[in-house]
């Protein structure tokens, strides 16, 4: 097997249970964004764009979707003879399997596979972010610095540090205290859970994290504070950009509408920094007569006859005549029938909104309904139909399963 | 389909398509907002399920090895069939631009006589359609017949010149063939699609040859229209065939039709073609777009109205596009009025410029021009 | 996803027990074979050669080898963009997992990943077997007959049919009654473990096989006689050709030791019907001055300096000067010491024979040794040092954790 | 590495090396059982991590476009950077068999520019052997040169026409060049490879281009010999330049040595070439072979000694091949007895026949003859 100099671990095994429905049948890298990527595109795209062509990717929650979309890696040019993408779920022997116990008992698990490359870095990475990162100055800081383990950071709001491992540094960026989640923050430099180890070092902390029967095996609760127990030199690497953990319905929809500014802070079409994602062969959209397109982005193989105002329209989604799309994010393949309305909502994929449904409509005066989103945001399952007719009030969240419940009188 | 593979030819006439042949082959003209002509005829052979293409290069293809490489894009990049890219003779021995695909058949007689199955698909680069070559494939098993010329019909011959049409007897076997007639009776309007034995290929091609012949149909084929059993087989969806900057422009704005573009993109299995990772197209507050296509990588804050747009192309504030087709990368100035015009890639226009062509004469802008 | 008209499931969990140290490391369709192959080599590329271009490969038992060996499957044209191979390990659920209870479980715990392609046929393989096969005219004998299944079928001896699942045909080769290894048999037709199901059917059998608790979930014992039952006709496919199940080591030997006919059954370099393997980028064999080669296969790599007669050097093989090689099998990598000897010996990946080591020799009288192979074959484990001058005794099977014992004594 | 890209050029002369190269590019000539020349050059390029070549086409490329594809067996199939064609402008243009490599890079010119990398490495495809490019790449900038260029110490100058050598000063400044000099004093011959800016490389080839120069080498680089900073960097190991028949053979029959076997193809990584999926080699009873290279797919019961057999050879019993070189395919009768000779691709041989070459000259059948 060829050597390697930097080998990427990608855990990608996060269930995402606070995007709720979304993540009923997908892994959270799976989720959809953007109008033609899934989440963890940005991760993969970063690699290809780094120049890292060995990267093995930790599954476990629904692991067959994610297998499938990254298939043998080609649009991220991890088809390699060499290195490549390896898809690495949990491995059952002989006696049975369970899933990985944290984060770093995941990569632990996961030495074998690392070994083989003999690497001089490991990059343990996350597929939960949006984000654009050439991890190649990363690793060359790291080298500089003479680092055990870089760290990259960004600066979060204060009011939020309580959410992320947070670490004060010196003036040469070398870390002097690490808090995970803590009540009150010396720092407000959050740690984005890109790590770079050196291999033989990462191998070793994993093998005593492992050994500690009282740990949890997570990176940032164990893993790093042992390295920093043990005086070694731990630096944090500056990142500035756009940073974005899309773990709610809130943030995921926020991200979304993020794209739609006149000037976004995150760009997706940067010739440099291409974002590259599963091509589905569709053709150019279609954006018939009478059509009204404001404000929102939309992908190859969409059909939009009807009003799409600050909205995302993905891959093979459509809109038919005097429908209206605000605010809102159609997954792939979602239909929307002649004259229905969608507001303020994400409609999962190949959901099929029957003419003159309303989603994300006002409650009526005295109509009970169970509001699950605070800021109004409804979300609507994949794979259903939305039968015509049918009003669906803002904030709620809408999975097949309560249908029989009160179709009735949900048809206005 | 395991027993047919297919030869596309790229040496189709160019004349009449102007700048947009001056440095490409036929097959590698760019239509629709993303693809190239050729897309189209690899896309229906791989969808019939043909893993074994041969494409008889010609000059200028340059672009188009950049396009296909080694089909990947296609799943033709394979150990075993594939894709085979047929280099023509080199200058010396026969003429290296000379036309007809008579010498560079006869030059890549090995990969004809080697390739593993029994029955060939020979056709051209310019025909825009989504076609169900499995059935066509097995009308030829049927009938017996020698060779299977594809045909559809057409009320509008005048509009095509030039073209090669078909009569055919009540079993569908042809019975007389017409190159270019100035009248036509039957409406019957060849393809430049056919299938043959491979045999009877190879006996053609050496027959051709020998005679200092040089165009298989017109040499090879139509003398033997009585000798042969020559059979027609209709294809009834929608055609395009591009022969000149007036079919090009109509077939490209037929692609407006949201009938036409469901049959062609989604009929008989999807059309594939290089990939570019472009990003989603952004409307912008005060874009007014209406029918027309508009290809990822695009940013619209104008006008554009029964249009199509290639990747890259950014529509300003107050620029208005109409009846017209951007290729790739387009640059518009603020002001930018363009009504019937073909705008080659990475096409320049500066600030306030105002271009107008006809329907009937759209005006081309060649490849990189600045204005 | 696009729809496929055959979807092939690879049984390739075999732990290959009788095998012995041979798969310690190793399933058993990863062993090395004829020279350059793996055996699973022999039914993917039968798989290649018939046009079948989804392939789901069943691994269980040390997946990792296999999982990497197959990688993105170009040697056998198998890295499509639609379809193409996905290697499919019993999958970790929240609460664990668990081995594949039998064959049809396996199957059936993947019925998902044929749903994806929804395909007409179904063909059922194992990756243990060493033969060539058009499997589409399998699947055109059974569209013709119109059967439910249809089942490879090849005549062993009689002696041998209590090791198989045998068929009594009639006619029109429609099978009358199954045996499952009889102790009386009707019939010396053997199922070679290759069968077409139609996709419906199938999907229909192993629901209800594994709604039942007693059954063992497998097609020979469990599926095929309850589509028996039912009175749906089955038919069996006659195969002629070379077909060999390697599990033992005798077998293993047998089968390479078959290649090296002058006429052999199975002729590996035939352009209509490649093995297809994947490759290692080294240069043309080297048969040095004063070597001397006799009835013996070479793979690219290798490098001889001394005899080789009537065996099979691997890949990246090398035996020195003065050495001799006889009826042996030197898997990749093994490096035989100059004027060593290796006599009726499989010698497993990377072990190094050192100088005037003996290997295969004949025990002297009176020496106390454990002979484990009857057929007086040699076993030595991989990646092991054999160290210069030792002898070691045919039919013993050297694992390294017997070394220690009694080096000094078999040192000659 | 990610900072240098290379052009493989493809224009070297193949005067010189008679039949073996009128069908095919010098970098597509068949060595060492199942190469071709360039393979050398490609695996060097991706084993130092080059992810991005050009390759600059010019006429009887067939049989290498056969043979590379999209380079996916060098890992160069990528979506961002990977291994580009670059075709020669057409006939009209320029001139399509015009010796020199300026019409080419200046026609390809945007490729050029628009890769990613700094620094290009710009070689021919002629030279066997396995360079750490990573050393020289390192050198380059250590030294912070304008050009550095590659080169082998060699003391057999005389059998090595024709060839450029350099001399250096102590800190190994090129301070002098002299094109296929009579005399030489230096011993260093270069390699024709060598790295520059990218930069340079486009004001260079403007500037040939525009004075109607034609070769980047002569024309570009020698004559600023004074005016840039121009160094050697010496690669130590094997080198074998193949621009002769002679040197083909010569360097052909080196890879017969244990030690030049073991660090070509093993020392800084591997050498790929296209996969053929060939079974291993059988030996029957009765074969003799020493000393000698068999590539998979042959089959041996004859004689072979000091040869080289690539993939598909048969041996039968009888036949006596000594001091050869017979590529893929060969067929040869019984008792046929060959020493000295090249036989070129897919040749046959009846039985009986005896072939002598010399040692200095050998005997060369073209491919697919019959005698």
């Amino acid at each position: 097997m060829q050597k390697k100099e930097v080998v990427a671990m990608l855990l990608a095994g996060g269930q995402g249970s606070r995007l709720g429905i979304l993540t009923k049948k997908l892994a959270k890298p799976a989720v959809p964004f953007g109008g033609k990527y899934r989440i963890i595109d940005f991760t993969l795209s970063n690699c290809a764009n780094s120049g890292i062509d060995t990267v093995g990717v930790l599954t476990q929650y629904q692991p067959l979707t994610l297998n499938s979309y990254i298939g043998i890696g080609n649009p991220w040019d991890l088809d390699r003879h060499s290195g490549g993408v390896s898809v690495l779920p949990p491995y059952v022997k002989e006696h049975g399997g369970e899933w990985y116990k944290g984060t770093a008992n995941a990569v632990y698990q996961n030495l074998d596979y690392i070994s083989r490359y003999d690497p001089e870095y490991v990059l343990i990475l996350s597929g939960d972010h949006i984000y654009k990162m050439d991890y190649s100055k990363m690793i060359d800081f790291h080298r500089r610095k003479g680092a055990k383990v870089t760290i990259a950071v960004i600066p979060v709001p204060w009011e939020e540090t309580h959410r992320f491992g947070v670490m004060e540094v010196d003036d040469d960026n070398k870390i002097v205290e690490f808090q995970e989640k803590p009540k009150i923050a010396k720092s407000n430099l959050a740690s984005m859970g890109v790590y770079v180890f050196n291999w033989k070092d990462l191998k070793k902390y994993l093998e005593a994290d492992e050994a500690d029967s009282k740990s949890s095996n997570d990176f940032g609760k164990n893993v790093i504070p042992a390295v920093l127990n043990d005086g070694e030199p731990i630096y944090a690497f500056p990142f500035e950009g756009y940073w974005k953990d899309v773990g709610t319905v809130d943030s995921l929809w926020e991200a979304n509408m993020d794209l739609l500014k006149a000037e976004p802070d995150l760009k997706l079409n940067d010739s440099r920094w291409k974002i590259f994602s599963l091509n589905h062969s569709l053709p150019p959209q279609f954006v018939g007569p009478g059509s009204d397109v404001q404000g929102s982005l939309l992908a190859d193989g969409s059909l939009v006859l009807g009003k799409v105002h600050h909205s995302v329209v993905f891959t093979g989604a459509s809109v038919a005549e005097g429908a209206e799309v605000i605010d809102s994010i159609l997954m792939p393949g979602v239909k929307v029938g002649k004259n229905a309305i969608v507001r303020k909502a994400i409609v999962a994929e190949n959901t099929v909104i029957q003419e003159g449904a309303q989603i994300g409509v006002p409650a009526r005066p005295g109509e009970k309904v169970e509001i699950i989103n605070e800021a109004g945001i409804t979300v609507i399952e994949d794979n259903v139909t939305v039968p015509a007719g049918m009003r669906i009030v803002q904030g709620t969240v809408l999975s097949v399963a309560e249908w029989p419940k009160f179709p009735e009188e949900r048809i206005s | 389909m395991r027993n047919l593979f297919g030869v596309i030819d790229l040496a189709d006439s160019t004349e009449g398509l102007g700048e947009l042949t001056s440095h490409r082959a036929l097959g590698a003209v760019p239509i629709g907002g993303r693809y190239r002509l050729i897309d189209f005829t690899l896309s229906n052979m791989v969808n019939a399920g043909i893993r074994n293409v041969g494409i008889l290069l010609m000059d200028r293809f340059g672009p188009l090895l950049d396009h296909i490489k080694d089909g990947k894009e296609w799943d033709l990049d394979r150990q075993r069939d594939g894709m085979f890219l047929l280099v023509p003779p080199s200058e010396g021995e026969t003429g290296y631009t000379t036309p007809g695909n008579i010498p560079n058949l006869q030059h890549n007689r090995m990969y004809l006589k080697k390739s593993r199955q029994d029955y060939a698909l020979v056709c051209g680069s310019n025909v825009v359609a989504n076609i169900d070559l499995k059935k066509a494939y097995q009308f030829h098993l049927e009938k017996k017949a020698d060779v299977t010329l594809i045909y559809n019909r057409t009320c509008t011959l005048d509009e095509n010149p030039p073209y090669t049409s078909v009569a055919t007897d009540e079993n569908g076997r042809v019975v007389d063939i017409a190159l270019n007639p100035q009248q036509c009776t039957s409406c019957k309007i060849l393809l430049n699609m056919y299938i043959l034995s491979k045999d009877l290929l190879l006996n053609l091609v050496d027959h051709c040859n020998s005679r200092q012949k040089r165009d298989l149909f017109a040499d090879g084929i139509m003398p033997r229209l009585n000798d042969l059993k020559i059979y027609g087989y209709e294809h009834e969806g929608y055609v395009g065939v591009v022969n000149s900057l007036r079919t090009y422009y109509k077939h490209s704005m037929e692609l407006l039709e949201p009938k036409v573009w469901q049959e062609l993109f989604f009929a008989h299995g999807q059309i594939n073609t290089k990939v570019k990772h472009e990003a989603p197209v952004r409307y912008l507050e005060g874009s007014k777009v209406t029918n027309s296509l508009i290809a990822t990588g695009c940013t619209i804050q104008g006008t554009v109205e029964n249009s199509i747009l290639f990747r890259g192309v950014h529509v300003g504030p107050g620029v208005v596009i109409k009846d017209s087709i951007l290729m790739q990368k387009a640059e518009l100035g603020a002001g930018v009025v363009l009504q019937n015009v073909i705008l080659d890639k990475d096409v320049t226009i500066s600030a306030g410029k105002k271009l107008t062509g006809d329907p009937s004469f759209p005006l081309v802008i060649e490849k990189l021009a600045k204005l």
